[in-house]
């Protein structure tokens, strides 16, 4: 109740400003008063704001690897045995590998892998997933909502990361096709999350009055519901970014996933898990960019679901 | 003779943490119950009036609720610097509270009778000097009190399987177990529709008659005030701005603001402005300076702009907080 | 009568579900490239012998005949045979299953314990340096991954501490208890034998703990927010102001309704327990899941349909409880006036 | 609050008591060591590694070699072969016990080599082509009749063990693939034994470990004066987990390792307190196999130009301690020419190789396949320094990182087989002749002993040639023959012996290959009856 307060006077306020100001700059002011709002609600838990700020740094290390890193050639297929499995040192901030590969540069390299695969397996399975699940709810009951959630059910049966390593058995190993079977794994949650919310929408008034108005399905469907359930897919995509990192380091730590020599953080951890704990730094180093980048994806997604989620207290 | 006032809250301030800084909600307010009486207070939506009585009960969430002045006296006694076991001494057998919405005050995962009996266990003290008959025959007298059909299905029920109605009646009788001084009522029945609102309130009325308890009844609806409460108190953004008997209320508001609710008495009903008052409630983070209602004030003088108006006697028991009355004492 | 007629229909809707599955399951596991009869049989196996297995494991006839057969010997509780194991698979999941389960419960029971303990602790001292702390170690449950957890307490409590073992599931000179439930922790319980059941458990708690810390701090944490987001409800407001004592509101009046959301991530938890794979490989977990992982990287085609269909029942089942015990817990699901979420 | 102390303070009473709990004591001579699973203790199905150690600890072959690999007497006291080298006798030494009591006669024989050769696994493939029948002509006395005659038989035998024909017969499930045999008892023989060796099964589970335990009352009488301090346990545990075979052999929980540890592994191992390293060779060697049937390495000038310009040094570096390889046979290998020509790099002599080629006009239009073996670290660090030292001769190459069962897959076919393979091998009896035989003939060429795809007759006759010629001295001589052949046809690059590796306990146990003195072949390597285990120096270790 207390906090009912707040909200109804800010709705007032925005309101008061309307009474003065003309509509484009009402507009402009409102649009500019959401954002500093929403901004406040994701920045209220400084922790969020850590989130973004490693994403960023992640991001950029990962995209101008080539650059920032101190030895670039050891991204790719490269030996230089004399040099092999140095401890951490100012030449090699975190050791090199038995092959003498500098590991903090193929830590960089093995982001841009990790990031690439994570946001090309969300962008495939979101879309498919919101889709299908948008068109189930809105034909709720109809032979299209049976289909398509029955199929989902199916592959709902199984925990993902079972149903993923399966896919990746029987394919020939390689990041490809790790991130196929992710996706096959994966999009039947995004379309069970959109079926809920579009099928309980649908009643909604505001929906209703769409339809009577005569407005297309695509647009009831795009304009009209999509919007609403974009809350919950949100915070569920930016979370997801760390999951399938996860996974996908999973999978090629049973060497299932990337195949060497490309730098990729969970076989590294794989490799070099034989080695310890002498040559530590070969696993632990990775080890910690894996935590680290999940971490940071983890600590965004709370920030977007404290943002678009509904006020909760504190 | 010199009485002592049952509750009496003293220049009790309550701000609210948010983005920006603090919501200062209520701004020293002032408010006396004496034994055995029934008080109105009213002012629209948001004005701070369940702020205010939550704040007697101590369950304003805090934080971000904090309490920078003020106190709030029971029996000369201050609430906020209660102990635990007085507060819940209070609690349990003195002051008890009605609840805005029924649905939300209702633990949606227990059965009625879970709660009522819990209640009932605790305001007759310890588990111990209680038997289970005893807590029994109690529940079901509560619930017959506010007549309700049938209350051993309805003890075995969950809230959701209740109408509004029953749910309220259901908070009213909660409230019941632990009273024998202080009643406050937070606009019963609000959520409700008109005939059972109406329903609830001469239940609430004919209980009040009948306990002879001291009354607190809040509400946005002047009428509803009218012919259940000897006195009313006028909020307006956070503190009082006038207080009278009822009668000399509804005969003469003096206070800009009463006068604007008497007019939109009908069209204040269910809440939000009517054209009764041009304008809204100000923001809460930097109210207007001076008199918070000037803004929307017809006879606005210099002087609101810039000092906060204290109370003006303007007859026995009719006190004003308006400069426009400043010299008739 | 409700709850039955629930239950049956999900039973009859779960067995076309998993239908379905088996079909997914075995056109993947048959379009594998390559011949499992050859990778069975050895390099040096003259072509023959290949030739013998292909025919028997009836790899020439098309897709559909081949789920024909499977299917039949499926209801027949015939499942094929493994290629690795040389056995029935239906005979080296009873093997090699109650492992698993053992694993899955104790890990089970850790995370329950510990995280809700956790998540309420923290829910109730909402942003204070508990909860924050609390917060900082789920957060390092959640983000690790659980080989990483494995390696690393093989490490430090398997070599250079030297306090846990850590491969297999008995001690070593132990010779195997007589099997009655498989579980070793109980049948030692039950042939009273104390010294086999504490030593199973030091072979368990590396195991269960890796596999745990991720779930737990799961729970934890939807614990914390629920429990923090009801504090604030209308509800508490009421049950303080009628005077009940705070311990009643926390742990009766507040703990049921926030715990709801808690268990139904709990048991999905628990019912993905197909996931300990890669910690089961790494501790040398005899159980069902470092099985149905061999099976796939060997291509052992009837052993991996058989065990990923075991992981899809036991998700179902639990599914299906999991919706019983909340419905129980929540009215308003029960009596449908709210959509499960 | 309250409740949750309690709960803390149960789960820390737990935990404690769970570590006041001592370590499990050890009991009697145990014997622990590490493999690699899958293990088949079935003589007609078990041929790699583990199989191979398994079967000499269940079952006795008819002849035992000595360390210089000549044939002993064991179950057989005496044997002759008839003039043809057609016609093997083989007289039995009577009162030989099976594990179940009963006499192991000349029908277990008759029975163990029909069973091997019907079911076709395992090691099958040394005698199914070759012997035509077995009879038993009298209890004592069987008669091996060999298609054509083949001199190596001997070796061969060793690879041959005796089951219990009652026992099996009694074990077998009917109907089965093999007719009025049934399943033949393998479903029995996987998870028992039916043999008369030193060791018993006690527990086998699948992909976890086998038990075997001491046959108190073996047939070989001296066996016990011998080596009275033979465990009375043998475990092996199916697990070749680097951390895991390091946390057990430092707990001393483990007496020795398994072979298949990683260079940085083993040295880590050398470091820990009384856990030492043996290595001895069993006739491996590492051969770079170059398809030549696929261009360019189908061009000799091609071929001889890469076995020039590879780096022999950084290589054995590799492979530490381990000898640059002679040649197609390994020099330990009864029959290998020991003067045959040894390459080293030299980038000259590569390219003039090179510019005789008829791609070298055309180099950068081809990029040479290299697996490398997924399952086997090194072979990674192989393909990579191949990669750079080709690089200097203007030769590119695309590794490919292989699992060893997509490397038997592709071997199949000629046209997925990549331009080199990395593998090694090793002889299935104890001549030069086995590897020559395994290696180059045209029928082992879709398998992956072979991805050179030679497919050349003239090669196949004289190899049979050798292999019928029962004289030692003049097979011998055909065999450096032939191995100075394939030298000129430079099919293979030969990069090193493989010398086998095991981290053991040297402070309380002893045995032939700890000391380096083991019999060179797979399999009797590591047979306990040999090997000595001190308890209680362990326990003075655990103090």
């Amino acid at each position: 109740m207390a906090f009912s307060i707040p909200e109804s006077v800010w709705g007032q306020k925005v309101e008061n400003k309307m009474q003065k100001n003309f509509s484009s700059r009402k507009k402009l002011s409102r649009t500019w008063e959401y954002i500093r709002r929403k901004w406040y609600k994701f920045s209220r838990n400084p922790l969020s704001i850590v989130g973004l700020a490693l994403i960023c740094t992640i991001i950029f290390s990962a995209i101008f690897a080539s650059y920032i890193s101190p030895h670039p050639e050891s991204a790719g297929k490269f030996v230089n045995f004399s040099e092999a499995s140095q401890s951490p040192s100012l030449a090699y901030l975190c050791g090199t590998d038995r092959f003498g590969r500098d590991v903090l540069t193929r830590i960089f390299f093995g982001y841009r892998y990790s990031l690439g695969m994570a946001v090309i397996v969300i962008s495939i399975m979101a879309p498919v997933g919101i889709i299908l699940g948008l068109i189930a709810g809105y034909y709720k009951n109809s032979w299209i909502d049976t289909v398509i959630m029955r199929i989902t059910d199916i592959f709902i049966a199984i925990p993902p990361l079972i149903l993923a390593l399966a896919i990746c058995s029987v394919l020939t190993p390689s990041i490809f096709n790790a991130m196929l079977a992710i996706s096959v794994a994966w999009w039947p949650w995004y379309t069970r999350m959109v079926y809920e919310v579009t099928s309980s929408l649908k009643g909604e008034f505001f929906v209703q009055a769409a339809q009577v108005t005569g407005a297309n399905t695509t647009h009831i469907l795009f304009r009209e519901i999509l919007p609403n359930c974009m809350a919950p897919v949100l915070t569920k995509m930016s979370l997801d970014v760390g999951w399938v990192i996860l996974i996908g380091a999973t999978l090629s730590f049973v060497g299932l996933g990337a195949q060497p020599p490309i730098p990729d953080l969970g076989s590294m951890v794989a490799d070099a898990s034989s080695y310890l704990p002498d040559l530590w730094w070969e696993a632990v180093f990775p080890a910690f960019a894996i935590m680290l980048v999940v971490l940071a994806f983890n600590l965004f997604g709370d920030g977007i679901d404290d943002m678009l989620g509904e006020e909760k207290g504190g | 003779m010199m009485l002592m006032p049952l509750l009496e809250i003293k220049d009790l301030h309550v701000w609210f943490r948010v983005f920006k800084g603090f919501l200062k909600v209520l701004e020293g307010v002032n408010f006396v119950v004496w034994p055995g009486e029934r008080v109105g207070l009213v002012g629209e939506m948001g004005c701070g009036k369940t702020t205010t009585m939550k704040a007697v009960m101590r369950i304003l969430p805090m934080p971000p609720a904090i309490i920078p002045e003020g106190e709030i006296l029971f029996k000369g006694k201050d609430i906020l610097k209660m102990g635990r076991g007085e507060l819940q001494e209070i609690r349990r057998k003195k002051i008890s509270m009605i609840f805005q919405d029924p649905t939300a005050a209702l633990n949606p995962v227990f059965k009625i009778g879970t709660q009522l009996r819990d209640t009932v266990r605790f305001a007759r003290g310890s588990k111990r000097s209680i038997t289970k008959g005893d807590i029994r025959t109690r529940t079901m007298q509560v619930l017959k009190e506010v007549s309700l059909p049938d209350p051993e299905r309805i003890l075995e029920n969950y809230p959701i399987q209740l109408s509004g109605g029953m749910r309220q009646r259901i908070c009213i009788s909660m409230a019941l177990i632990s009273t024998n001084e202080l009643l406050i009522a937070d606009e019963p029945g609000t959520s409700l529709d008109v005939t059972i609102k109406d329903q609830i309130r001469r239940l609430l009325g004919g209980l009040v008659e009948k306990l002879g308890t001291s009354v607190i009844l809040v509400s946005h609806a002047l009428g509803a005030v009218r012919n259940m409460t000897v006195r009313v108190y006028v909020m307006y953004a956070g503190s009082m701005v006038e207080v009278a008997k009822t009668k000399a209320l509804f005969a003469n508001a003096l206070h800009p603001y009463s006068q604007g609710l008497l007019a939109a008495i009908p069209r204040l009903a269910g809440g939000g402005v009517g054209e009764g008052i041009p304008g809204h409630i100000p923001e809460y983070i930097n109210p207007p300076t001076g008199c918070r209602f000037h803004p929307r004030c017809k006879h606005t003088m210099p002087i609101c702009r810039n000092k906060k108006p204290p109370f003006f006697k303007v007859e026995e028991g009719h006190q004003v907080a308006c400069f426009l009355f400043q010299n008739r004492e | 009568m409700e709850t039955i007629k629930f239950i049956v229909k999900r039973l009859a809707y779960s067995i076309l579900v998993l239908v379905g599955l088996s079909v997914l399951m075995f056109s993947i596991a048959r379009v594998i490239p390559g011949n499992p009869a050859r990778m069975a049989l050895g390099p040096r196996a003259p072509e023959w012998t290949v030739q013998k297995l292909r025919e028997e494991m009836h790899l020439e006839d098309p897709l559909y005949i081949q789920y024909y057969y499977w299917l039949k010997g499926a209801l027949h509780g015939d499942l094929g045979m493994s290629l690795v194991t040389r056995r029935s698979v239906a005979y080296d999941i009873k093997e090699f299953f109650p492992a698993s389960l053992e694993l899955a419960l104790y890990t089970g029971i850790f995370m329950g314990i510990v995280g809700i303990v956790l998540g309420v602790i923290s829910g109730w001292h909402n942003n204070t340096w508990i909860d924050n702390s609390v917060r900082i170690v789920s957060y390092i449950g959640i983000i690790t991954p659980s080989f990483v957890f494995a390696i690393f307490f093989v490490l430090i409590f398997g070599y250079i501490l030297q306090v846990l073992p850590t491969m297999g599931r008995i001690p070593l000179s132990v010779t195997p208890p007589p099997r009655i439930t498989g579980m070793i922790t109980f049948d030692a319980l039950i042939t009273g034998n104390f010294a086999l059941f504490f030593g199973t458990l030091k072979h368990l708690l590396l195991p269960a703990i890796s596999l745990a810390m991720g779930p737990m701090s799961q729970e934890a944490r939807i614990t914390r927010t629920t429990l923090a987001g009801n504090m604030s409800k209308d509800y508490v407001a009421a049950e303080r102001s009628c005077g009940l004592p705070e311990r009643t509101i926390m742990f009766k009046y507040l703990l049921k309704p926030s715990l709801i959301p808690t268990i139904s991530i709990y048991a999905l938890d628990f019912a993905a327990m197909g996931n300990a794979f890669v910690v089961e490989l790494i501790f040398n977990w005899p159980g069902l899941s470092r099985y149905g992982m061999n099976a796939m990287l060997r291509k052992d085609l009837n052993a991996t349909v058989a065990v990923v269909m075991v992981y899809g029942i036991l998700f179902m089942v639990v599914n299906i409880i999991v919706d019983l015990v909340v419905g129980f817990l929540d009215p308003r699901i029960r009596l449908g006036t709210k959509s499960r979420e | 609050m309250n409740k949750i102390t309690k709960t803390l303070l149960i789960s820390l009473f737990i935990v404690g008591t769970l570590f006041s709990w001592g370590p499990a004591g050890v009991s009697g001579r145990l014997l622990r060591g590490t493999w690699a699973w899958p293990t088949y203790i079935d003589p007609a199905v078990g041929s790699d590694f583990s199989s191979s150690i398994a079967l000499i600890h269940l079952y006795d072959p008819l002849i035992y070699p000595d360390r210089e690999m000549n044939p002993q007497p064991h179950v057989a006291k005496s044997w002759e072969v008839s003039a043809d080298g057609k016609t093997w006798t083989f007289y039995l030494r009577p009162g030989i016990k099976f594990h179940n009591g009963s006499e192991l006669t000349a029908q277990d024989i008759k029975f163990s080599m029909d069973r091997l050769t019907t079911i076709g696994e395992g090691y099958a493939f040394l005698f199914a082509e070759r012997v035509t029948n077995t009879e038993a002509s009298d209890k004592y006395t069987v008669v091996f009749h060999l298609k054509e005659p083949f001199a190596p038989f001997l070796g061969a035998l060793y690879r041959f063990f005796i089951v219990n024909k009652d026992l099996v017969m009694a074990n077998i499930k009917r109907p089965g693939p093999y007719g009025e045999m049934g399943n033949y008892g393998k479903q029995y023989l996987l998870t028992h034994d039916a043999g008369s060796g030193p060791y018993m099964v006690k527990k086998f589970a699948f992909e976890e470990y086998l038990l075997m335990t001491k046959n108190q009352n073996y047939w070989q009488p001296e066996y016990a004066q011998v080596n009275p301090f033979a465990p009375d346990e043998v475990k092996m545990y199916g697990t070749t987990e680097p951390i895991t075979v390091r946390t057990m052999m430092a707990r001393r929980e483990l007496e020795f390792s398994d072979t298949w540890q990683s260079e940085e592994a083993f040295e880590a191992l050398d470091k820990i307190k009384g856990v030492d390293i043996t290595q001895y060779s069993t006739g491996n060697e590492w051969y770079l196999m170059l398809h030549t049937r696929k261009a360019p390495t189908d061009c000799i000038h091609f071929r001889k130009a890469i076995a020039w310009a590879l780096d022999y040094k950084t290589l054995t570096k590799f492979f530490p301690d381990c000898p640059q390889a002679r040649g197609p046979v390994p020099q330990t290998l009864p029959g290998a020419d020991p003067t045959l020509l040894q390459y080293h790099r030299d980038l000259d002599k590569a390219m003039t190789e090179l510019k005789q080629s008829k791609y070298y006009e055309q180099l950068e239009k081809y990029s040479l396949e290299f697996h490398w073996n997924g399952d086997v670290p090194v072979t990674e660090k192989v393909a990579l320094l191949f990669m750079s030292n080709m690089a200097d001769i203007g030769i590119n190459v695309k590794i490919v990182k292989t699992p060893w069962l997509s490397i038997v897959e592709e071997s199949a076919r000629m046209h997925t087989s990549p331009n080199i393979a990395i593998i090694n091998d090793a002889p299935q009896y104890p001549e030069a002749g086995s590897l020559l035989e395994s290696r180059y003939k045209s029928d082992s060429a879709p398998t992956w002993e072979q991805n050179e795809w030679l497919l050349d007759p003239e090669y196949d006759t004289m190899v049979d040639d050798a292999l019928k010629t029962i004289d030692q001295k003049e097979r011998f001589a055909k065999y450096s023959k032939i191995q100075h052949d394939i030298m000129d046809l430079c099919p293979s690059i030969f990069m090193v012996e493989l010398l086998m590796k095991h981290a053991y306990q040297a402070t309380y146990m002893d045995g032939p290959a700890f000391r380096g003195e083991a019999t060179p072949f797979m399999g009797y390597d590591l047979d306990s009856r040999f090997i000595k285990v001190y308890p209680e120096k362990q326990a003075e270790l655990l103090k």
